[in-house]
């Protein structure tokens, strides 16, 4: 595969996860299809990093550093976002994102 | 290389096939009994069970769970540190000490204040 | 043979993802999911990015869907009965990805130094480990402390959001 | 040389040929007998006979019930497979696969031997050895999430449950008590590891080549307490005594595997023991120098050295050496087998809660000072 081949590799993924993200209803679904995106991206930049070979013959490490960061930065997030979805749960009974429409609980 | 991990794939492949073919041994061998209503119960020691099948597990668990992933991040960081300690070391660079004793130190402070609001005592 | 193998991962990555989407069971998706993310890793390694294959099934597939699986089975989510399915929601949302993917095809057809093959690596084992370390303690310390600083702020979340419960 | 070669037969006849050795010709048979060591054992232990009858059948060959193990297996093989209705059949039986498969692969970075007709005897020599065991390792928890979630009753939900969030927690404190050993040595790589240890004295026993410097003796500190961590670890995360709460008889019935039957149930107890393997092969290979025996040798080529049979001396060794080497590393995971049978068979069981805490606040404490300890010694004394 080449380079062309993983970035439509990466865009296709990125379309299913938004697109799951616009179908689905079910918020952890949503968030799953979220963490998908995130992982199209990282792929591109891995792809890159492999494209740009140094004169020593060796990849770019700033993209991996890139995709080090964005791995530790999402699971943070996971751990808030799946917070706050419990909580949510607990106050409004469901995880159905048409039944969660009013600011004010 | 990506050559020396093909092996691993291989392994993978022959894990996987022996679980599913002693499953599949299993089945072609084993005879099916006829099923009845006590077998098809849960087994709870004999008695009838009662109560919902998945009881609503305590608060507990899940964060457990979470403050896991938190700190499985500081262990993921301190790898590529470990590996480089001694060469930044003979380099005369002492950075790589500090910012790991900084960092470190910042995450022990989110450790300190799970434990003080008893997210980690499973006392109760 | 093994010039196949990306093919094959990607396969199974998009395959997979489909499945997240499609499936009505949540625990199905959150299994799907894993399966992705370990094609994914596979997909790194065949870009010679070890550590990074590494740490994503260590931290994705280890961890992170570990919590996913918790979260849903307290939450106790049946299989979604049928609801009604909103067609013009769901034809747009497939519309805005179906322009998504031709724009990018468009924009792979131009980018001719994307086609060549990727050029070669040094010979001998690559030690990405010692790489990755050696940029993250050169030239990336201040992020390192940043995130330092928000794996704080998000352990201090997870304990106040989960805390509340406990009254 | 950098991309996918074309097919290179002979490296991969040669690793199919060590997986299927190492996995049926060797850890297999080792987990059977290792069931049937610890029957002996306990009975030993409580002055009772334990199986001592099941022969070759036919005759009144007794063999002190060495054929207890095939007449199990034939047992589980032909026992009815009973999937009751309330459970959800396909992830019922998907997570006896998940339970036993990581546990298998983590074989595969482990070197068990040095070289073997010219062969390394390791089935995949990676970069990332360590790392890629943790990773599997923490893959092992879905057989068990899943184990417990589709029996759909009370008692295996909790201890599945249960079970999950203390192999999550004892991962923490296995992650973090290793790194004081990747400190000193620099490379995650498992074979070189074994090939440091082999040339300049075990981790624990640095008596020969490099390991006769104060820095290693003032090292051993750290290192004793990063192994006694680790150890305690790799018995939290098989779910061994003194830390099988998740399956105890008095308060969860039998856990996360109560409503398996025969082979499925099999798998599980198969599991367990093949994580027993993986583990203590893991403490050997990263404490106790591996495949490698420290006899005096004099060779013509590097003189008088510690390392009568290693890979690493200029010689590799010939095939009397590499038999030697693996029977070695076998016989040293052996030993610490009957350690684990012993503990289980003396110990009593942890609280819950104290087994949490233990896990969560004395092991992750103990482990993060320990790196800083080894950090600081290696800072001051280049």
């Amino acid at each position: 595969m080449n380079l062309n081949d993983y970035l439509a590799v990466s865009g296709l993924l990125f379309a299913i996860g938004f697109a799951g993200v616009m179908l689905r209803r079910n918020i952890i679904i949503i968030f799953m299809c979220l963490e998908l995106m995130l992982n199209a991206a990282n792929l591109s930049l891995v792809a890159f990093s492999r494209f740009h070979v140094s004169a020593a013959g060796l990849p770019d490490y700033n993209g991996q550093m890139l995709v080090f960061f964005i791995i530790t930065v999402a699971a943070a997030e996971v751990a808030v976002g799946l917070a706050v979805i419990v909580s949510l749960y607990r106050a409004r009974r469901t995880t159905h994102v048409e039944d969660i429409t009013s600011m004010k609980f | 290389m990506i050559k020396d991990y093909l092996p691993i794939l291989i392994q993978a492949v022959v894990a996987i096939g022996f679980a599913a073919s002693a499953l599949v041994v299993s089945i072609i061998l084993g005879k099916a009994g006829k099923r009845n209503p006590t077998k098809d119960t849960a087994y709870e020691c004999g008695m009838l069970p009662e109560g919902n099948a998945q009881p609503r597990f305590s608060v507990k668990f899940y964060q457990v769970a979470m403050l896991f992933i938190l700190f499985d991040i500081e262990i993921v960081f301190m790898y590529p540190w470990a590996v480089v300690f001694r060469e930044f070391v003979r380099a005369h660079h002492p950075v790589i000490f500090w910012s790991m004793l900084s960092f470190v130190s910042i995450l022990t402070v989110g450790y300190v204040y799970a434990i003080k609001k008893g997210a980690l005592d499973w006392k109760k | 043979m093994s010039s196949l193998l990306p093919w094959l991962f990607s396969a199974i990555m998009l395959g997979f993802a489909c499945a997240v989407v499609l499936n009505r069971n949540p625990v199905a998706s959150a299994l799907s999911l894993v399966v992705s993310f370990l094609a994914l890793a596979g997909l790194y390694v065949s870009l010679n990015a070890f550590f990074i294959g590494v740490i994503q099934v260590l931290v994705y597939a280890g961890a992170i869907m570990v919590l996913f699986l918790f979260i849903i089975m307290l939450l106790d989510l049946k299989a979604e009965e049928r609801r009604t399915l909103n067609t013009t929601a769901t034809l747009g949302g497939l519309l805005v990805a179906a322009i998504f993917v031709c724009e990018l095809f468009s924009v792979l057809r131009h980018f001719h130094k994307g086609s060549l093959p990727f050029p070669p690596l040094a010979a001998g084992p690559l030690d990405d480990v010692r790489g990755v370390g050696t940029m993250l303690f050169s030239n990336y310390n201040l992020p390192f402390q940043v995130i330092g600083a928000l794996i704080l702020v998000a352990t201090v979340g997870v304990v106040v959001l989960s805390k509340r419960e406990l009254k | 040389m950098n991309d996918f070669l074309g097919i290179d037969w002979f490296f991969l006849a040669t690793s199919l040929a060590k997986t299927l050795g190492i996995i049926f010709l060797v850890v297999l048979p080792m987990v059977s007998y290792t069931v049937y060591a610890e029957r002996r054992i306990s009975a030993l232990i409580q002055d009772r006979l334990g199986p001592n009858r099941t022969g070759i059948p036919f005759t009144n060959i007794h063999m002190e019930g060495l054929g207890q193990p095939i007449a199990d297996a034939v047992k589980f093989l032909l026992k009815e497979d009973l999937t009751p209705a309330h459970v959800n059949t396909f992830y019922f039986w998907l997570a006896p696969c998940l339970a036993m498969a990581p546990s298998l692969l983590t074989l595969s970075v482990i070197p068990f031997g040095s070289w073997l007709f010219g062969v390394p005897m390791v089935i995949a020599n990676v970069n990332i050895g360590i790392l890629f065991v943790f990773a599997i390792a923490s893959l092992s928890v879905y057989g068990i999430v899943l184990a417990g979630w589709s029996s759909n009753s009370k008692y295996s939900f909790l201890g599945g449950v249960r079970s999950t969030s203390q192999m999550i927690s004892y991962e923490l404190s296995l992650g973090l008590s290793v790194i004081p050993l990747f400190l000193l040595l620099g490379k995650l790589n498992l074979v070189d590891i074994v090939d440091y240890q082999a040339r300049n004295g075990w981790l624990l026993l640095p008596l020969w080549g490099e390991g006769l410097t104060l820095r290693r003796w003032l090292l051993l500190i750290p290192l004793l307490i990063s192994f006694v961590v680790f150890t305690i670890s790799i018995f939290a995360e098989t779910n061994r005594l003194p830390f099988d709460l998740p399956e105890a008889e008095t308060e969860l019935v039998a856990g996360y595997h109560t409503e398996y039957s025969s082979m499925k149930f099999a798998l599980f107890f198969l599991g367990e023991y093949a994580a027993m393997i993986t583990g203590s092969s893991l403490i050997v290979t990263l404490f106790l120098g591996g495949w490698h025996l420290p006899i005096p040798w004099w060779s013509s080529g590097a003189g008088f050295h510690f390392a009568l049979v290693d890979g690493a001396a200029p010689g590799i060794p010939g095939i009397l050496g590499g038999l030697f080497n693996i029977a070695t590393f076998f016989g040293k995971v052996a030993v610490l087998l009957a350690f684990f049978i012993w503990v289980r068979w003396t110990l009593p069981r942890f609280r819950y809660d104290q087994l949490m805490r233990l896990g969560w606040i004395f092991f992750f404490e103990i482990a993060l000072v320990n790196i800083f300890l080894t950090a600081g010694i290696l800072f001051y004394l280049p």
